[in-house]
């Protein structure tokens, strides 16, 4: 197969899993999977990664692929941290 | 060390089936935290291959970004306020957008250095920028009208729909133009095009609506990426972009489905106006509908002998930060032996969750909260229903009237209860600018004031021995 | 990346989905579904199909592959039939 | 006509997706004939990819293999009873097990001609041998005792684990040595050597286990089809394979669970002795006992007037074939104005589902047949329960007696019905030969007899006017 059919396999194979798992999450963490996922889309890093460390990058592509690694970063952390901190608030009984 | 593209590519499976796992920890909040390690680890595993991996040489630039973006994300997460959290969203989506088109314009720069561009590669990459251009600025029009920087109203005209196809063709045709020419020119136009685009289809809706807005945003986040993956031959990224975009669509589609509205009504609608102003003289207004209003020691009346007490929670609350009054007015009923359950509806609030959230932040057990198709059952064995600035949730209209907007969406049976208190600061109405007939049922007396200062003068009067 | 390892990529994410989709199965369906997946797992007449056609196929080959296409086929058609012939008796109302 | 291999590629992916949708149909039996409709269609693209891709050349033999099967199969789909579903999938089973071995060594045979063997592709072809001439053999036995050609009885003797994992490990060597050296003795012994071992490993279980290890057996026969994927490289087969695999695997474990044994315990167990006759006596014994015995009309008495009954349909009733006199019943009840409903536990019969096929095949509406957690809080408001030939799934023991083997499994509470009627043959035990503690209760009776005989006779007392 083609790279970029192995690539529509996966994505096709991918959306079921989405669907899935989605529908999965209990309504009461609704909130906390808009966050989480926020944090997983992050992942765009490593093509930020790889645009900024490639051996061939010219100083536009460096500069460009900086602000992309910095957001993205933003996003991973962000994402990451503010999740932990809400889900960490969800207790079973009080006290 | 550099590791070979076999283990990259190993690394980056184990790192997918973690974020696999770190979702599917979300379906109980026993699990949810696990989840949410395993993202985090799955998401080190994934950086770490993509450094060790042949594609990167220089990491100054890299360490630069990566350290700036961690302190960032870190005390923004610490220092956000839970009510804030819909802007947060907002705007981190705004950054995934814009990386991906900076990741996509830096990838064809690199390609180009290395003579390696075709056109199937042009075409995902100008997908990429596309979907992340109207992600970028469709957020930050959302984050503005969030938090309050732009004009909640929708800003409607004439000819708008059409002025935006035209500009979605021109962008889509600039694409084509680039994937057959390689033109940096058409690239650029392209990438202007669909950043205006992104203003251009997100300013006409009411901020009212921004919640869903914002879920199909985070959809486009995700399908960004998948894009980006595909430019890149990277499957993590189609993976974890196809988990994300279904995220979001499925938000969404909950979203829809309980307001009973559909999708492409709240994206073409201009639904929602602002509401104005003046509860000077809302109990005067309410006695003159024929609503009764009630006090503070009236609600004490009912509830301190109560068997059972359902609360039902909405936006009100969350704007008045109601939720620590409301744990105590909890606990000071439960130490008389009244029983204290929280009823969520779907929508409650102003997005998916925001109730649990706010009341988990107030340390409320979460086996003490509820969902509608759980607790609708338990109203008719309630003694008194405190409704906290909630509306629409609650409205019968929805069931009985079918010229109403609302009518079809399932509310909370609130009014089945032997008594019904209502918190709100006026007799306008809710979200849908609907009348509430609740307010006009023998059962039901409204409280007049703001959601906090109501709930502390509820436990305030326990505390003082009760009625 | 190699096919070995395209296949890995698919095979787990394929794990993901038969595990949520088998979940979802309506218990009172559980014997329909067996049948079900041995209709499916008749697809394994591709590899006999394979086998069998294959240009430089020795007669032993092709005789294996004969008998591995007949073998494949009484499952598919059996397996789906016999499914089919289930799920026509659940009806929703008497008569 | 010759498709290309990226068609081929494009075609084999929609039909892994119609494969996907067709199993996501057994969602609701009101989707479930589409579903299968997809399966068609699915295996038909396949299968025309595969005729029209690069790789087929010759046609005459496979059209042969292709019609066989294809009058093969339909005319066992057409005749089979439903009461032999067990036997038919094991047979089956056993086909795909032996068309793995066969596609394993013909893909062999193929490529040594064609010169292109690597250490790889042989152990990926000896994990699709191992697993096949398992599954095949396996599933040869199980048939073989579902069907009583083979004892039932759990063929145990001293050092028999050993011997199985002595066999296994001689395989698994010849496999090492085959993907080392490629030597076709190794080939032949090692294929030889995991069809005995599939005797061996299921010879010892007992025939009443026989269910749990069809379904072991059919997760096997997935695992051998993506074996085999990933021989032929091809993703098709990985993709069905899983989900075959997953669904024998799920379907065991739920299987175990409700019976509250563990998957090991059943492999290694050498559970279940074969019941031997006798039921001459059975009113006598059972007044012997402190049982009481009912006749037809005892049960007429109490039903006739009811306001509800439930039923409780369990093996006895397949083995009896009651279901169609069951449904005759159930219109003459509904007729005098008794509401039916029929409780299905999940382990009821000697398959999951069995009962509800049973049922189906009777015309009984499937909005009337209810599972176990649904029916289960209306006994109590239930004047009569009837249970046909079902014991162990009504049994209080296993809630009540922590001695008992099946403490722990959950139950029908048919125990809290106004009036309980067993009809069996017999004092004797259900399949887990533990006596049933109901019995002993004093709202129950039996009525002994064949399932269908009784139900016949109930049927003939009520149109006959009833008490
Ligand atoms: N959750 C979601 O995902 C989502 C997404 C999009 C849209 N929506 C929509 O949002 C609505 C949610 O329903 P809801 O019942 O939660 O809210 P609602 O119907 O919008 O009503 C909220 C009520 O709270 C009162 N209020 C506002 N501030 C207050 C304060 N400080 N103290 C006391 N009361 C206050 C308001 O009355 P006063 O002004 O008189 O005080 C208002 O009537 C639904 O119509 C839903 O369709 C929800
Ligand atoms: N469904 C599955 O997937 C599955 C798989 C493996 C094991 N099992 C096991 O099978 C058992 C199923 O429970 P069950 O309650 O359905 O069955 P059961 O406990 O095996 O009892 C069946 C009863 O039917 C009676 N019977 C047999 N033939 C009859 C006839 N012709 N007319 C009337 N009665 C007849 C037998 O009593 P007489 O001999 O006195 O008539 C027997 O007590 C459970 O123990 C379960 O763990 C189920």
């Amino acid at each position: 197969m083609t790279a970029t059919l192995v690539s529509l396999y996966i994505f096709v194979l991918a959306c079921f899993i989405g669907y899935w798992v989605i529908w999965g999450v209990t309504p009461s963490l609704h909130t906390p999977l808009v966050a989480l996922t926020n944090a997983i889309s992050g992942i765009i890093i490593v093509g930020a990664l790889l645009v900024t460390g490639a051996e061939n990058a010219g100083t536009a592509a460096e500069i460009i692929g900086f602000f992309a690694v910095l957001l993205a970063s933003i996003n991973v952390f962000g994402g990451f941290l503010v999740t932990n901190r809400m889900l960490a608030m969800f207790k079973k009984k009080g006290k | 060390m550099e590791i070979s593209p076999n283990v990259q590519a190993i690394a980056y499976l184990v790192s997918a089936v973690l974020f696999i796992f770190a979702l599917k920890g979300l379906t109980h909040p026993a699990s949810a935290r696990r989840g949410n390690y395993y993202g985090m680890i799955g998401m080190a595993i994934a950086i770490a291959a993509t450094l060790l991996g042949s594609g990167v040489k220089n990491y100054g630039l890299i360490a630069a970004g990566v350290g700036a973006g961690a302190v960032i994300g870190a005390v923004v997460a610490l220092r956000i306020q839970m009510t804030a959290m819909p802007q947060l969203v907002a705007a981190l989506h705004s950054f995934v957008g814009l990386a991906a088109v900076l990741v996509a314009i830096g990838t064809f720069l690199n390609h180009k250095a290395g003579g390696a561009v075709d056109a199937l590669l042009m075409t995902e990459l100008s997908a990429g920028v596309i979907i992340g251009a109207i992600t970028c600025t469709g957020s930050v029009i959302a984050f503005g009208k969030l938090q309050g920087l732009i004009s909640g109203k929708p800003v409607v005209f004439k000819g708008q729909h059409a002025l935006n196809a035209l500009i979605g063709l021109v962008t889509v045709a600039l694409g084509v133009h680039f994937a057959m020419t390689g033109s940096a020119v058409s690239l650029a136009l392209m990438t202007v095009l669909a950043f205006v685009l992104g203003v251009t289809l997100i300013i006409p809706i009411g901020g009212a609506d921004m919640p869903v807005i914002i879920s199909m945003l985070n959809s486009y986040s995700g399908w960004a990426a998948a894009a980006t993956g595909f430019t890149l031959k990277n499957e993590l990224l189609i993976i974890v972009g196809a988990l994300v975009g279904f995220s979001g669509a499925i938000l969404s589609f909950i979203m829809c489905k309980a307001m009973n509205r559909s999708i492409l009504n709240v994206v073409f609608g201009g639904f929602g106006t602002e509401s104005s102003g003046g509860d000077t003289n809302a109990a005067a207004q309410a006695a003159q509908q024929g609503v009764k209003s009630a006090s503070v020691e009236d609600a004490i009346y009912w509830m301190e002998d109560a068997g059972k007490v359902i609360v039902v929670p909405g936006y009100g609350m969350a704007v008045a930060q109601a939720q620590h009054a409301l744990k105590d007015l909890m606990e000071l009923l439960e130490a008389r032996g009244v029983a204290v359950k929280f009823a969520i509806h779907p929508v409650a609030g102003r997005m998916p969750g925001h109730m649990n959230v706010l009341l988990a932040e107030a340390d409320i057990p979460y086996d003490r909260v509820l969902e509608m198709d759980e607790i609708n059952p338990e109203f008719a064995t309630t003694d008194v229903a405190l409704v906290i600035g909630a509306n629409d949730v609650v409205n019968p209209a929805a069931k009985t009237d079918p010229s109403s907007p609302i009518y079809g969406m399932p509310i909370l049976e609130a009014g089945k209860a032997r008594q019904v208190y209502f918190v709100k600061r006026s007799m306008r109405p809710g979200y849908s600018g609907v009348d509430n007939l609740l307010f006009y049922q023998d059962n039901c007396a409204l409280i007049f004031g703001d959601a906090k200062d109501v709930c502390e003068g509820l436990a305030a009067a326990l505390k003082g021995g009760g009625h």
